[in-house]
């Protein structure tokens, strides 16, 4: 039965997203600006036979979390900057481990208390690499209402695919802002559960290379006993201190991403054709560099925008491309230059990089990109 | 008859990697014979841990095992029996696990009394990272980090779970396996959160830097220092100074959380019919 | 193309962020337009200056936030004071006449309205400010149908007050028809 | 030794006297297990164990059964021995 | 006669932030009052505070003020204790601050019993998140993380404090400004790690959803269930079912933190004295 | 008096410097590889009057040492990547409020618990933004023993110079190798004290931009009584939410990195004149490289050695000529590839970057440096 | 609105009798501060206050001082203020 | 140009870490080189594989683990196992031959001796084998003084310990010599 278009709230229709694909156990911590993912999750979860539970701190939420999906059961939480911080170290068990989880990180003014009613994007660069050592993760910042309903349903399916923790990146704005939304039908809605073990319970490795780069992995209680640890492990999961063994077991981490880069890469274009000046820009700051083009275009300026909703991995060759088309790529962002680091990168010298920082807590608006691309055109 | 160990163990980790004389494979042991007493299968049955020698325990065991960050063993613990209450979920800890950066959960397990059963392997130190003092190394007593005896005061685990609300609450000692073996059956029976604090021997990180550098010499200690808890209230203060109480310290019945859990989602699904119908 | 940007501003507690949901829900649940809400809070606490856009249009809102904005209701000085800048030149200045003293009058066009005290003297309950703004909102902008906003105002009113709402809302619209603008027929099936 | 002892008490229920009904016990040492630690010879209510150098071990020695016929069946030694290296049938 | 309270405020910083009738300013006028009696100069008093309504006190003060993170303030209080012993350290925290978040650095500040007062405001909620559950919110009541009623049980603060090794640990409310005032002069009195909880009222996040939606309300809602501690004693355990119990419920000497630090500094130099001569 | 030398265990040779350098208090949590900081500490700080404690997790030892620096005190903690994790909270706080402290990470293998025994050079981007939030920090990676000695006391000179939290990175082979070693005399060292302030209290603001890029940090309870807070701020360190003020207050901060540059940056150049291929290498593999780097000179390779002793602020400047003289720059890392994203960004394409990444606990040494120079040339 | 006194009780040694040496209670309000809460008015044992309504505050109504003669200083309202709006000298 | 490179190997709780900054200390301290020791936990409690490496040189050490090694001591057969790859191909392997048994006699020169058995015959405590180690290796190599290896094992050894370890020692410089390694002569002011 068709739905009603509706208007949601950015953070509710997170939760109401994450429900229909499938989280049924939520464990948090309020903090503003993320907290009404939570609550709605407190209310709705229970209907549905799922559980909420508030937890005592961030850390604890995150280990919740791992626990209940090494259950079998799709889990998530919310956060926002000073508990994502707290979060870092079972994030990266989560990446160790290899245990699907989505961290929902709704991105307030930073860096510590900083500013918390207030949006930024500071958090983008902590997204990838927060947590110590070597890790491989997914972070996806949509900016328009049906976005974050799909970008919601495509963390957990990333995550169950590719048994990885996937970041669903919002800012204040995304998260409090109300917009109108049909909820799609589940029929409508394609969802992606982890690979189960085919092998009987002896034979069965949840780190198994031969069983392909993403190994399945089965529940806990349901007959497969194995063993997970965030220490390095072998394919058993045991701890092994063996370097060829971590070496390639890393290298088959990579591959993760590597191999389904077109599962996972997902941005948008608008009048990128012809454009000698493209704008990168995302979430919240990405509409309002989309509006700016438009006002640019409509001065007869070449310009277009280039919008990642998946961040990280960074759309590299789609990039690189674009820097070989344009003169300029200029990158808005709420905060004093992140992203634009890895456009840099990514450009390697093949046209310029101007970053368009601001921070305090206000947006970058359409006339403010305007007047930049209109500086360098 | 000797005790079928081998049933519960994952016999090609053997041997385990502990010290010689170190008491944790004694706690284990208790734990495995109670655990057969509870006639589960092992498929039922999580063992979780966080980081230390004692939380090397799960590798060695052939159940669903889980050896998290160091502290957090309970956060993961409590999702993992969250999203299966009906399974059981046995949670083994060293003192600095549990009590020094896993303090937290510890508390908030206790007080939403999940029924989860904690086993902490009390050695007085932290004895993976070298020897350093843990929240229980007794004042006055050396670690590599109280190099001038320690000046923290020791904390009381079990009086701490008390007042935070555990149900059931027992220490027992490695010089006693057979009554430790009794307190974790009683803690697996329980419904609602069981803390066992296990009083054990590390000779070498503990031991050596307190003349005690034989494992007999450390379990003699403990047997010496443990006062039987219906004695202690009998003894004067005075005499209980420096020793540590054994027993069942504390039994109660309180609703535990995931039935609590499983009424409310009853009453939700009630009220969102009634909302629909 | 129909593209209108509104803005409410008032202090935490005043409920204008909810007003601003109304108004966006009358625009995409019941005149099938599309409209994005968008509050900004300055304080985490009571007492702090709010404000929330309503972007209304017949094609879908690119920025969710208002940068031209047409219309600004104001229920309190500080958030006029802090708000104000984004609004046309010429664009209409709603206030409460007895919260919001010191406007630019050269620059806008101001509509004056003792919004709290009608709401204590007609109503008696302080709560139907709202109401009676979203009155005046849709009464002076026409932005929505009157039957979408009185729609709206009685799905979101609490069991139990539709009706005192709905009447604020009335109230709303005849004071906007004091000031001039022409009143749009009652829809008597609203509830 | 005998200071050393370190036992359980009855109150565990343990300690009993063999039943002649039943037949001798067999204690097991499992010497790639065993660390030498001594706990299993001074848990010994009936000084049935001992320790014996091995300097082919890392850890120097290794537990022998020196008196069998005095065994009870108490379990604690196998109760006690933290590496799994003891067995008593 | 009026009390000074001008002396110790920003005045620049006033009127507070807080919600009409909200308790927090009763505390910390019961706070201001046992500090002038300590006759101590504002240059030697440092208030130390983490996140949350509670935790915005420092900003209107006149002393060495210091907001931390969240849950994290006695950690910073520790460090600043030990660097400057001689001087005064006041930590005021909120429920979930102190008791959730913040519960390890609770159970271990208590532990080490280190010269540090705090006053833990406990107003059942998250208030300045927007009325999120606490580890305080009794069971059954509502909040916005538990629209079905909290599931978890409350903790009862001060019996952590007390089975932690606190030393001074004393309840009162915002209905009785006085007695609260005189439990915060004995803690700050007192050497060692003192705890006062002040049971408090958040009408706006708390009150509203439990059908209290005045201050006035919440505020007879504590009066009425508070019990002094001698009551208290004689009551059996029914009667104190949903109550808390008021007063000085714990007082003790054991030795003190940067005291047993000072003694240890003297013993290291003269050990390494010794080592040269 | 001279000193002998000594046979100095990295670690140790840490705390040692850290007290020559006015460090006197410690704050920590015992992980390995850096507990021997700890345990050092433990014993010396006593002895110099200072105080150690062991707090109850790395959350409170950076919190422990940021309120102890506010008291005057210069202070210190220690970690490796899982106690890095936990800490950053609290380090995003010393940000914010520029409080001066150090914090040393000695990284081990990774992600999560990984390989606590064994180096790596994983935390190399964490250490840039492990935080949420904008933010500026400094990174110093010694490789030799000398260098560990003067760049702990250049961590606590900077650290109070510019009211910056310093992060010093040693991997597990320079913490844990012995290695001779003088200590200098105490007039060999220079020791920078954090400005104090020359107003009277009344007049005094501890983010005073008028004082300066570094408005001078006045001590708790010396007479000065002021606010620090975790949030945005104006310059009198209470709460703001003026986006003019939080800007300004934003680019001053990182200013303060910008104009110091000079002070901040020492790298270490061997043989790179006339040089076709330069290996950036830090930390224990730079001396890797550099053994490698003579194997390949003594065989005619046109190779030499940039050795970046700060690793944050990168020193852009000189990799991006560096980019311009060479073909080639070679990277090799204890890891799946981290700095050498920032050598990519700023060789903007003018030679190719090529990774020479290595995981599993075991060093990359001098051979196989030399093989992938000679692959290269 | 007897029902809704909340007292300090006699304990506390806070409630006296106004001593006719002094001079009569001074009542200050700093209408500023107050945020209307009723708290002082239900405190006072005396029934000296009242408040009063202002819909030119957000919060709509402010303390006022009614009986002043009738006030024994036992500072119960300034105790229990949040605000530090009120002062009885 | 000198430069040697020695490794000692064995597991956790032998000493062999503590023999490595031994003899580093008698080259830095004593006998002016310079001397790097780079140890290796393959685990973090006893039993597990350990090494150290020992570079020294007349000149700074670069790369402060050895490459070509131009010495081991192998006290644990799992030690030798693990840990012999980057020895020169006919460097000098030194095992305690009760404990290591199977060597790559075609690769390498191989030298057998009863290290702690040596230990508890001639001295009566295992502990010693650090000590003999010592001597055997500076017997064997002379990469360091006769006088600086005493000294810094005077330096090093526990309160009342002095006599035995330098006994010792020199029972290990006696096994060099047994082996045909020339003995320095004994330095007596070594204490
Ligand atoms: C976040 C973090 N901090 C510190 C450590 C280092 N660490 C590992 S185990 C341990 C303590 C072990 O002590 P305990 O819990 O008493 O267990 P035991 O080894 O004594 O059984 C520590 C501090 C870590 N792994 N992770
Ligand atoms: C790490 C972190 N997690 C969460 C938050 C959000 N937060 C701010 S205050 C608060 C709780 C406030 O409750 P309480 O401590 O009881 O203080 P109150 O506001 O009730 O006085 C929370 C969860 C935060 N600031 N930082
Ligand atoms: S270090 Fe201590 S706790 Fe760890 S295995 Fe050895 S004896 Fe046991
Ligand atoms: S069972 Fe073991 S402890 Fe008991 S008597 Fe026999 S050998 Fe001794
Ligand atoms: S207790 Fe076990 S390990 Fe110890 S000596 Fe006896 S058999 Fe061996
Ligand atoms: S929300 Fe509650 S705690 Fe916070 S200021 Fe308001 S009443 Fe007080
Ligand atoms: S002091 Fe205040 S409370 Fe007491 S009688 Fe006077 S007005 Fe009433
Ligand atoms: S208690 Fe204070 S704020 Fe409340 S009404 Fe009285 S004077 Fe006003
Ligand atoms: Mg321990
Ligand atoms: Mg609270």
């Amino acid at each position: 039965m068709a739905k009603e278009v509706r208007l949601w709230e950015g953070n509710h229709l997170v939760a109401e997203a994450a429900i229909l694909a499938g989280c049924r156990f939520f464990a948090g911590y309020p903090i503003t600006p993320s907290s009404e993912i939570a609550e709605y999750m407190a209310v709705r979860l229970p209907q549905v036979g799922g559980t909420f539970i508030q937890m005592e701190d961030e850390i604890a939420s995150m280990g919740a979390i791992i626990g209940a999906s090494l259950a079998g059961v799709k889990s998530m939480t919310a956060t926002s900057g000073p508990g994502f911080s707290l979060k870092q170290e079972n994030l990266g068990y989560a990446c160790m481990a290899e245990i699907p989880v989505v961290v929902v990180d709704v991105m307030r003014g930073g860096p510590s208390t900083g500013l918390p009613t207030h949006p930024s994007q500071m958090d983008v660069m902590q997204a990838r690499w927060g947590t110590h050592g070597d890790h491989w993760i997914i972070a996806l910042a949509p900016a328009f209402i049906h976005e974050i309903f799909w970008a919601t349903v495509r963390a957990f399916n990333l995550s169950e695919k590719l048994r990885i923790p996937v970041i669903l990146l919002l800012d204040e704005i995304l998260a409090h802002m109300h917009e109108g939304f049909r909820l799609p039908d589940s029929s409508e809605i394609e969802i992606v559960d982890r690979a189960k073990p085919t092998v009987p319970p002896d034979r069965y490795f949840p780190y198994d290379e031969s069983q392909g780069d993403v190994p399945p992995l089965a529940a806990f209680f349901s007959g497969y006993r194995f063993n997970i640890t965030g220490l390095n492990h072998d394919k058993s999961g045991f701890p092994t201190t063996n370097p060829e063994i971590i070496q390639r077991d890393m290298e088959r981490q990579r591959r993760k991403i590597e191999r389904h880069l077109d599962e996972i890469l997902w941005w948008d274009e608008h009048e990128l054709e012809g454009a000698e000046l493209a704008v990168i820009a995302y979430g919240s700051i990405g509409r309002s560099a989309h509006a700016a083009v438009d006002r640019a275009r409509a001065l007869g300026i070449r310009a277009g925008l280039f919008r990642p909703i998946t961040l990280w991995p960074f759309p590299e060759k789609r990039v690189a491309a674009l820097a070989e088309q344009v003169r300029t790529i200029l990158v808005p962002e709420m905060n004093m230059g992140q992203l634009v680091l890895e456009v840099e990168r990514v450009a390697a010298g093949r046209c310029d990089v101007v970053p368009l920082g601001k921070v305090g807590g206000i947006p970058i608006d359409p006339p403010e990109i305007l007047e930049a691309i209109k500086a360098r055109v | 008859m000797a005790f079928d160990y081998e049933k519960y163990l994952r016999m090609e980790r053997m041997p385990h990697m502990w010290c010689p004389g170190c008491g944790i494979g004694i706690v284990v042991k208790a734990m495995l014979r109670a655990i057969e007493k509870m006639g589960w299968s092992q498929d039922d049955v999580a063992v979780v841990s966080g980081i230390g020698c004692t939380s090397r325990t799960p590798g060695y065991l052939d159940f669903n095992t889980l050896h998290t960050t160091h502290g957090r063993a309970l956060a993961f613990a409590t999702g993992l029996k969250l999203a299966r209450p009906d399974k059981h979920v046995i949670v083994i800890s060293g003192d600095g696990d549990a009590a020094a950066i896993g303090g937290n959960h510890f508390l908030h397990a206790c007080r939403r009394n999940i029924d989860i059963t904690l086993i902490v392997v009390n050695n007085y130190i932290y004895g993976m990272t070298g020897g350093q003092a843990s929240p229980t190394t007794p004042f006055g007593m050396r670690a590599s980090t109280a190099p001038y005896g320690a000046v923290d005061p020791a904390m009381d685990i079990c009086q701490v779970a008390i007042a935070a609300g555990a149900t059931y609450v027992a220490r027992g000692t490695v010089a006693q396996g057979l009554l430790l073996e009794r307190y974790i059956l009683n803690g697996l029976k329980h419904k609602g959160f069981s803390v066992i604090e296990a009083m054990s021997d590390c000779p070498v990180q503990y031991g050596r830097r307190n003349r005690m550098s034989s494992a007999v010499e450390m379990i003699q200690w403990i047997r010496d220092h443990g006062v039987p808890v219906t004695r202690a209230k009998e003894l004067p203060p005075e005499e209980l100074e420096g020793k540590f109480v054994t027993g069942e310290l504390h039994v109660a019945e309180r609703p535990e959380y995931t039935e609590e859990y499983r009424r409310l989602i009853e009453k939700a699904q009630k009220a969102a019919e009634g909302a629909h119908g | 193309m129909k593209h209108y940007e509104l803005r409410f501003g008032g202090v935490g507690g005043q409920g204008v962020i909810l007003a601003g949901a109304i108004l966006a829900e009358a625009a995409v649940i019941y005149d099938g337009l599309y409209a994005v809400q968008s509050p900004t809070y300055t304080a985490q606490v009571r007492g702090g200056a709010t404000k929330v856009d309503v972007i209304i249009s017949d094609r879908p809102v690119i920025y969710p936030r208002a940068t031209e904005i047409d219309f600004f209701l104001a229920l309190a000085q500080r958030s006029y004071d802090v708000f104000h800048h984004q609004l046309k030149d010429g664009g209409i200045v709603l206030v409460d006449e007895t919260l919001v003293t010191r406007v630019d009058e050269d620059r806008y066009r101001v509509l004056r309205v003792p919004i709290t005290d009608l709401a204590e003297r007609e109503i008696g309950r302080v709560v139907v400010v709202n109401a009676i703004s979203l009155g005046l909102t849709v009464g002076i902008t026409g932005v929505v149908s009157r039957r979408a906003i009185e729609q709206a105002v009685a799905a979101r009113a609490p069991k139990g007050t539709v009706d005192m709402n709905l009447k604020a809302l009335n109230l709303g619209f005849e004071q906007a028809a004091r000031l001039g603008f022409p009143v749009e027929e009652r829809t008597e099936e609203a509830v | 030794m005998a200071e050393t002892r370190v036992q359980e008490g009855k109150a565990a229920g343990a300690v009993e006297q063999p039943s002649p009904g039943k037949s001798l016990p067999r204690i097991e040492v499992i010497a790639d297990f065993c660390k030498g630690c001594e706990i299993c010879v001074v848990m010994c209510p009936r000084n049935v164990l001992e320790m014996r150098a091995d300097p082919s071990r890392w850890v120097g020695s290794v537990v022998a059964v020196v008196r069998p016929e005095a065994c009870t069946r108490c379990m604690l030694c196998e109760v006690h021995c933290p590496d799994f290296a003891i067995k008593v049938f």
